[in-house]
């Protein structure tokens, strides 16, 4: 039997590197960004572990020197090694990143919550308070609190969480309103259980279930910001290796030591990219499995 | 992708992601440090001088007034308006719109002869009345700074016929010349005082400097524009007469970067403040001057009412403990140099030199003083204890408002090497809004305090340590250090017949501070101009430094 | 947005049968709408005023400590002597309540006020950078919808390697912190090679880099949402439908699928305009353009309270017009929205 | 657009034994993954095909049978990573098989035209309808923009859609689904192909609706069109078709005129598939194999239910109900419509979409009541009806949705027992087998979620958690109109098995006649929000008083059973 093949449309390239799957159909991003948040986990808990250098210990005699075998990512201009103040710098950029995404989330969290259960009244007037807070951009809220309760982690934290919660607060509520409408929510009254049972089996935690993916989304995001304060002055205080503060400390050497702004860029979007793919895998994940 | 795995473990694929981290990392590296071979404007021409021209000259800071009591506003007043006397650099003081003056014998009655037919560029003539005028304008609270030089001195003026002005002290000021020259000091159009709405006075001042304020673009430039009619230069002037350019674009580029690039792609003639990380290629490339501006260096203030630095050994132990020369030399990169002397810095007249080597690096005696004080006990971390309590010292710094980061570097390094001798060092980076509020200002809210005054005279010392009584408070003292003993030779010296004489006990008064350590000196306050080399004829001013475009011209 | 709920309620009704909703109806809920949108805007504006009111002077520090120190250059505390004259000028000293409806006062009669620091009034400092700010922010936004729109048209769901290596562009890009991006930009193109002047200033050539800046962390977060939408459409029958028809691929991209997937897009442009508004001061500072982002920050740093009010309530008003902008361009996008 | 090759030989109408296709030994397979884990999913496997002009084939089959792939198949457009084999396809006098994709779009639209089954997503929904025609004449260079605009309003009259100008401006979402799908046919035909591919083009239409496009497909097929016909509902293809295949998993399994196949099936599938249609003539009787061998006598159980209650189980008297509309408008959905429902009895409720009948079967109006055993139910306050409220349980159309997505069967289970009676694990788990046992579901079925079961086990595992608190009403919205035929037929009959073993009453709504009349002891016949008939089964079905129903049950398209047919129940 004489056989004719062909492939319409365009012949379909497939980049082996790109979607190849491994361990069971996980993607190769997603195994990367694993490996790369892994990576500043342990730089975050076991800084230790990574680096034997002391993020503070001043060298005066080998003040900016290029990367190297000695320094990877160079020196600083007190001359401590970058590579170490990198690691070390994780816990509180991470700190900050996961504190102000799960400061917003909470304040979302409950706002979300009661404008989607409570009734018109509460609804109404949590969407006129999100409204409100919206008109307010997030560097401009974090602005105007930085600069009146003084720059640290805690401040970056809450500033960037304030800013960033009304977002968060306007998807629980879609997010609570589409399960409280949903087949099994009807179903479960249909049932007869009590509209408490209803809410802690079905509506909280279906609510709930893609915030996991939206977290890790807004992880990266809450550091880009808190980058962005450290820019106008607004950041965690010296010598603390955070990454907005190494940044904008690096920013005046750039021409002559370009390691020291280039570097921690870098880890920031090493993380927040690494956050943002393994999120969007886990966010196809939950919708796959969701009706 | 910029992870390096530990390097005795290495494995194909970190291997792999070393690799690409290092190739990204590169290419990077190429595009941002090919700076140095930036070709300048600066060719070799006939050198020949032009007529007229624009200076376009970048500043970093933009204040929101043209005139005020900071010294940022003062950069900017110089440029309009004319004191009566000006400073040199060698500390004398030399004729601007007073021609010549005199002092009584008992020191009190100061007369001045002001240069005649002279008129404000709104044409309000120039006469002794108008001198008169702007101290009564300075008393009534025009300018606070004003106020903290000579407020305390300043008795009346008046004026005895047109080019005759009387002033009147109170009490004998020696520096009263010296406290004049600066920019603060600048003498405004009673009209336009009086006619005017502050925006006004504020954004225009009218004067009778070589030039006027032309559009103020905020957040861009001041323009400058020459005064046709000058003709009030001081002394030490390179000419009289008009400016020979045109006019001064004075822009603010707050980056550093920026600011040096400009200069460096020929977008400005002149910069201010040059940065230090390019202030070796700008020595190279282009005209570079340098002034280390007199008064208070960049100096500590120890809190001497609360907490640790109480106790004068803590306070000299702490100035032990540091090797500060290197800590200042290494964050400014040599450019700015160290000032040992935590009152008087070394630019000023009635320096004392003695004192910047009182506290050298030595950690033996730091503890030796540490021990005797009690603070003998030692946590898990080496920080000393006392009674349970850490030796913990908060150091407050207004960043990037008072100290640039270079200036943080250093802290950073000193608070490293402190370590070593126990002291467990917390810095505050405060926002302007904090500092200025006077969130910062109460003796309980820092042990330590970085921080400058300018002047140009060693009666700086009036200021920031006379004591601080309630009778008589002195919000400036910021150690609150009250020592009777001192203010008295303090305002011996004020009142010295002669400058030398006051020199010597203005040098006596820094020794006595000294020995309390109730400051620590850092780094000298300075201020710099690199300019394209076509530009002749910049110059700083002696007083507070400012760049003076009055003599500047091009050249072929 | 109430696309979702619209949708929803939909009635499958025949309009051979259904008695069509009547024109004065139509008007009079044009007219509700349009109400209550003034009055949530008012709302709105009301509610950042006053948050900025009491976020100014409720806290830490001394108002008039502040503006005299400021005037002077100096650090220190003050004698009540010393502030009585600023205390009575700005009425600092009354009770916080008749501070707060005499601002408010104020604002209803449109009068800001006069700045502390410039001595101007608030409108005119506003006046006065404002179009620089609106460039940079309309520019950056364009931007990022070409880069976004570019990419997205090229690459979805076309070649799988294209694909992913520019949504993983998008993911980069959306993770880049502008400032970091804006120093590179302004190193690698203005400094080094030269293309571009280093003080950017307000002419054109100085408005690429910071927008830029600006816009392609935006094309990236505008991107992962606008892929997502446009790989479903694709998959739409309509799409297939216009396939079946003979229709080329670019052409069910450009002609059909395009359409559906901005929805999102437009929504988020709405919030970002908001955004960038404020994200401007980065690109501001780095690349020397004057602008509102500069006197903002200065007002926020010297608390140069009706300069601050005066710029959040700009804002405020930027974000409703900007969602009124965003509701035009819904129902011009999508017209099934006007008529339900 | 320049024609870059020959144009074939058209001439509508013309020779009526002209071939429009011939297909054979069709292959399809799909890539799946890639690398060490790609695998291939053969989806079409030799299939052979062929269609003179003026003549209507049918493929038949039920979801996943491959008929949907080999009608895309036929335009070039199988979907991604398509390996397409073949020893001949040719379509409207091309070799398919070497078609550049450039020749393809010259080939699609003009020389055949494919219909989609819902207009309301298969027109662009942004964009007037009268565009989408003009979009398929400009692709083909038909004449100019004035041109295009006329011939749009022309095609659309002809397709019999009324005021065409005032329509072509209007939206796919501003039409009736019949007039929308009357569009879409117009915009397939504009440039009159010889060969028209329909992809169940009426699956989504009201029953008289239906019947209109048929219509205008019969009409087209009198004009010379070639018509293949893609369909999963017998009847409509009995219609329609002058011959049908019927696939199953890929493969065609009997083949041949319509008559022929639908009056004598030779394969066994065919005659499951047949007798799996659930109709007038099935009533009483299981629909497969495996229902008629399981027939369940009335139990004890059923027979005392039904004995304790001579009054009605459930009584609704006068139910109206209205909602808000989105430009605040209250519509009144429901009007006063009352009936009974007698213990072990089924009252299917039939009515097309938009007639009130789901939200009738709410039971929750906002005048009228209610009575539950002669109790109030709909009257009472959500708290005190709670404990009630397991008498009455639902089962709805889309299961997958009333499923909390987190849960496994079991765990679904569990929570509709009252657990009061079943207190501790094991009494639970023992009820959750029973119920699985009663429904058909294996215990392996019980760890899966929803997600991961077939529709019918799905649907299974629904009526499950309905008998779950052992209620006395079974309210079936829509329970089985998501399924395949066979699957239907399966769940139709255990559900008739459960009423007889449990004495079950059900509330039975559809918009499916064939389905209620095999189900319904009485129907209430619903249009526009009232109850225009009600009265047993066999009343509405022969003698229908309405002439609404008249029309109903005029235009349902029914399966024509020649004189030999061979159902084996039936004989």
């Amino acid at each position: 039997m004489s056989t004719t093949t062909f492939t319409p449309g365009k012949p379909e390239v497939t980049a082996r590197t790109f979607t190849a799957s491994l361990l069971g159909g996980v993607p190769v991003a997603a195994v990367i960004s694993t490996v790369v948040l892994a990576f500043f986990v342990i730089a975050a808990l076991a800084p230790r572990l990574l680096t034997g250098a002391d993020p503070l210990a001043i060298d005066l005699g080998a003040a900016l020197q290029a990367p190297s075998s000695d320094h990877w990512f160079g020196t600083d201009q007190s001359g401590r090694d970058l590579y170490t103040r990198v690691v070390y710098g994780t816990r509180e950029s991470l700190l900050i990143g996961l504190g102000a995404t799960g400061l917003a989330i909470g304040i979302a969290a409950v706002l979300g919550v009661t404008a989607g259960l409570g009734g018109r009244f509460a609804d109404g007037l949590i969407n006129r308070g999100l409204e409100v807070l919206f008109a307010f951009p997030v560097l401009l809220l974090a602005m105007l609190f930085v600069t009146i309760y003084g720059p640290s982690v805690t401040t970056q934290i809450v500033a960037v969480g304030l800013g960033t919660a009304p977002g968060y607060a306007r998807m629980i509520r879609g997010q609570v309103l589409a399960v409280r409408n949903s087949g099994y929510v009807e179903a479960a009254h249909g049932l007869g259980h009590s509209r408490w049972q209803v809410l802690r089996q079905h509506v909280f935690p279906n609510a709930m279930r893609p915030l996991i993916a939206v977290v890790t989304l807004g992880v990266g995001q809450s550091i880009v910001w808190a980058s962005g304060l450290a820019f106008l002055g607004l950041g965690v205080a010296p010598p603390s290796p955070e990454w907005g503060a190494l940044l904008d400390a690096g920013r005046m050497f750039i021409t002559k030591a370009w390691w020291l702004e280039v570097m921690p860029g870098l880890a920031i979007v090493a993380l927040a990219l690494a956050a943002t793919s393994l999120g969007r895998h886990l966010q196809t994940k939950l919708e796959g499995s969701q009706p | 992708m910029k992870n390096r795995q530990p390097a005795y473990q290495p494995t194909s694929r970190s291997k792999a992601v070393k690799a690409g981290a290092v190739a990204s990392a590169a290419a990077l590296s190429l595009l941002l440090a090919a700076c140095g071979g930036q070709t300048t404007s600066a060719e070799a021409g006939t050198g020949e001088k032009v007529d007229g021209g624009t200076i376009r000259y970048a500043h970093l800071q933009e204040p929101a007034c043209v005139y005020g009591g900071w010294i940022q506003q003062a950069f900017l007043s110089r440029q309009v308006l004319d004191s009566l006397v000006s400073q040199t650099e060698d500390g004398s003081i030399v004729a601007w719109l007073a021609e010549k003056w005199k002092v009584s014998e008992d020191q009190l009655t100061w007369t001045f002869t002001l240069k005649p037919g002279l008129e404000f560029t709104d044409g309000t003539p120039l006469d002794a009345q108008a001198v008169s005028d702007n101290f009564e304008f300075w008393q009534g609270g025009g300018n606070g700074t004003v106020q903290a030089h000579i407020g305390d001195y300043y008795s009346s003026s008046r004026a005895i016929d047109a080019t005759t002005l009387e002033v009147k002290l109170s009490e004998p000021f020696a520096p009263f010349l010296s406290a004049l020259s600066q920019g603060y000091f600048g003498i405004q159009s009673p009209t336009a005082l009086e006619s005017r709405s502050e925006a006004e006075n504020c954004e225009s001042p009218i004067g009778s400097g070589p030039f006027t304020v032309g559009e103020w673009k905020r957040g861009q430039s001041i323009t400058f524009n020459r005064n046709d009619a000058y003709n009030s230069a001081p002394q030490n002037a390179k000419h009289q007469g008009p400016a020979y350019v045109d006019s001064v674009v004075w822009s603010f580029i707050q980056d550093n970067t920026s600011r040096f690039g400009s200069l460096a792609s020929g977008e400005s003639d002149a910069i201010g403040e040059v940065p230090t990380v390019d202030f070796d290629t700008a020595k190279a490339q282009f005209d570079v001057q340098q002034f280390l501006t007199p008064g208070r260096p960049v100096t500590l203030s120890l809190n001497t009412v609360e907490g640790p630095f109480t106790d004068v050994k803590v306070r000299q132990a702490f100035a032990y403990s540091a090797d500060r020369k290197a800590v200042v030399d290494s964050a400014f990169l040599g450019v700015v140099p160290f000032e040992g002397n935590g009152t008087v810095s070394s630019s000023t007249p009635g320096y004392n030199p003695d004192v910047a080597a009182d506290y050298p690096f030595d950690v033996e005696k730091a503890n030796v003083l540490l021990d005797e004080a009690g603070w003998t006990e030692r946590s898990a971390e080496g920080t000393r204890t006392k009674d349970g309590k850490e030796l913990e010292i908060k150091i407050v710094f207004g960043l990037n408002s008072i100290v640039t980061a270079e200036g943080a570097t250093a802290l950073q390094n000193l608070q490293e090497q402190v370590k070593a001798t126990g002291f467990k060092v917390t810095l505050v980076p405060a926002t302007q809004a904090e500092l200025f509020s006077g969130q910062f200002s109460t003796p309980d809210s820092y042990d330590a305090q970085l921080g400058y005054w300018t002047s140009p005279h060693a009666g700086i010392l009036y200021i920031n340590f006379r004591q601080n009584t309630e009778k008589k408070p002195n919000p400036a003292n910021t150690t609150f250090y009250n020592n009777a003993k001192i203010e008295d030779v303090i305002l011996k010296a004020n009142s010295a017949k002669t400058t030398a004489e006051a020199n010597k006990l203005y040098g006596e008064a820094q020794q006595l501070l000294s020995d309390e350590a109730v400051a620590v000196g850092l780094y000298t306050q300075t201020s710099s101009v690199a300019s394209n080399p076509k530009v002749k004829d910049i110059w700083l001013e002696a007083s507070q430094g400012e760049p003076v475009f009055h003599d500047a011209y091009f050249t072929e | 947005m109430s696309i979702l709920e619209t949708r929803e309620t939909t009635l499958e009704t025949d309009p051979d049968q259904a008695s069509r909703p009547r024109r004065d109806r139509h008007i009079f809920t044009g007219l509700r709408s349009l109400g209550t949108r003034l009055l949530s805007a008012v709302g709105v504006i009301w509610a950042a005023a006053t948050f900025t009111f009491l976020i100014q002077s409720l806290l830490p520090g001394d108002r008039a400590t502040l503006l005299l120190n400021q005037l002077n250059g100096q650090i220190q505390e003050r004698t009540a002597a010393e502030l009585a004259p600023i205390n009575e000028k700005y009425g600092f000293t009354d009770p916080l309540i008749v501070q707060y409806f005499r601002f408010l006062g104020d604002l209803a009669t449109g009068n800001l006020g006069t700045s502390y620091q410039l001595h101007k009034p608030v409108i005119e400092v506003i006046g006065d950078q404002i179009a620089p700010t609106i460039v940079l922010t309309f520019t950056s936004l364009l931007i990022a919808w070409a880069i976004c729109i570019v990419v997205i048209v090229g690459t979805a769901k076309r070649n799988r390697f294209f694909s992913s290596v520019a949504s993983g562009l998008e993911a980069l890009a959306a993770g880049l912190p502008q400032y970091w991006l804006g120093v590179i930009l302004l190193v690698v193109f203005a400094l080094n090679l030269g293309l571009f002047p280093v003080v950017g200033g307000t002419g054109i050539g100085g408005l690429l880099l910071p927008a830029l800046t600006l816009g392609i962390p935006l094309a990236g977060f505008l991107g992962q949402v606008i892929r997502t939408e446009f790989e479903s459409g694709m998959d739409q029958p309509f799409a297939l439908t216009a396939r079946m028809r003979g229709m080329g691929d670019t052409g069910v991209r450009l002609r059909h699928v395009l359409r559906h997937s901005v929805l999102p897009g437009i929504t988020l442009s709405g919030w970002a305009l908001g955004s960038l508004f404020s994200a401007a001061v980065i690109a501001e500072s780095i690349f020397t353009r004057p602008g509102l982002g500069k006197v903002l920050v200065t007002a926020v740093n010297s608390r140069d309270l009706p300069v601050v009010c005066g710029i959040v309530i700009l804002v405020a008003v930027i974000y409703v017009v900007a969602n009124l902008l965003v509701d035009v361009a819904y129902t011009l996008i999508d017209p099934r929205l006007k008529t339900s | 657009m320049t024609v870059l090759v020959e144009k074939p030989v058209s001439a509508p109408a013309a020779s009526a034994n002209r071939t429009l296709l011939a297909v054979h030994a069709l292959n399809v397979s799909f890539a799946v993954g890639t690398g060490r884990h790609q695998k291939i999913n053969h989806v079409v496997k030799n299939v052979s095909l062929e269609l003179s002009a003026g003549r209507c084939l049918a493929i038949v089959g039920e979801s996943g049978s491959g008929k949907s792939v080999t009608a895309r198949t036929l335009v070039g457009l199988p979907g991604r990573n398509a390996i397409i084999e073949a020893t001949r396809l040719e379509v409207a006098n091309r070799n398919a098989l070497t078609l550049s994709e450039r020749l393809w779009r010259q080939v699609r639209g003009k020389d055949i035209g494919f219909i989609l089954q819902d207009a309301l997503v298969s027109l662009d929904p942004l964009r007037p309808v009268g565009k989408e025609i003009e979009e398929a004449l400009r692709l083909h260079g038909w004449g100019n923009a004035a041109s295009r605009r006329r011939k749009a309003i022309e095609l659309l009259d002809s397709v019999g859609v009324p005021q065409p100008e005032m329509r072509s401006r209007q939206r796919p979402d501003e039409l009736s689904g019949g007039l929308r799908q009357r569009a879409l046919i117009a915009s397939a035909i504009a440039l009159d192909p010889a060969l028209v591919i329909a992809d169940e083009p009426t699956t989504a239409l009201d029953v008289t609706v239906q019947a209109q496009v048929l219509d205008l497909l019969a009409a087209m097929k009198a004009r010379g069109t070639g018509i293949i016909l893609i369909s999963h509902d017998l009847s409509v293809v009995s219609r329609l078709a002058d011959d049908v295949a019927v696939m199953r998993g890929g493969a065609i399994v009997e083949q041949g005129p319509v008559r022929e196949v639908l009056g004598n099936p030779q394969h066994e599938y065919t005659r499951a598939l047949l007798d799996a249609v659930p109709s007038a003539h099935t009533k009483g009787t299981p629909l497969t194999k495996e229902g008629r061998s399981g027939i369940i006598a009335t139990s004890d159980r059923a027979r005392r239910v039904r004995a304790a209650n001579a009054g009605p189980v459930l009584e609704a008297r006068g139910l109206g109900k209205s909602y808000d509309g989105p430009d605040g408008v209250r519509r009144k959905v429901v009007h006063d419509v009352s009936f009974n429902l007698a213990a072990g009895e089924t009252l299917g409720i039939v009515g097309e979409s938009g007639s009130g009948k789901s939200t009738t079967a709410k039971l929750a109006p906002d005048t009228g009541e209610v009575l539950l055993d002669g109790q109030p139910w709909s009257s009472l306050s959500t708290s005190q009806r709670r404990p009630r409220r397991r008498r009455v349980t639902v089962v709805y159309q889309d299961p997958l949705s009333s499923f909390d997505p987190r849960w496994n069967a079991e765990r679904i289970l569990v929570d509709a027992l009252d657990h009061r009676d079943f207190s501790t694990a094991q009494t639970r788990s023992n009820r959750v087998a029973e119920l699985a046992g009663q429904v058909g579901l294996q215990v392996e079925h019980l760890e899966k979620h929803p997600l991961q079961l077939s529709g019918g086990q799905r649907q299974r595992l629904a009526i499950a958690r309905a008998l779950a608190p052992e209620p006395e009403v079974i309210v079936l919205d829509e329970a089985v109109s998501a399924l395949d035929v066979s699957v239907q037929a399966q769940v139709l009959d255990l559900l008739t098995n459960l009423q007889a073993q449990l004495g079950l009453s059900y509330l039975f709504i559809s918009h499916d006649l064939g389905v209620i009349h095999h189900m319904s002891d009485r129907v209430l016949v619903m249009k526009d929000g009232k109850a225009v008939e009600q009265g047993t089964a066999d009343q509405i079905f022969n003698e229908p008083a309405h002439p609404y129903t008249q029309e109903l049950l005029a235009s349902l398209p029914r399966l024509e059973i020649t004189e030999n047919t061979t159902r084996s129940i039936n004989a």
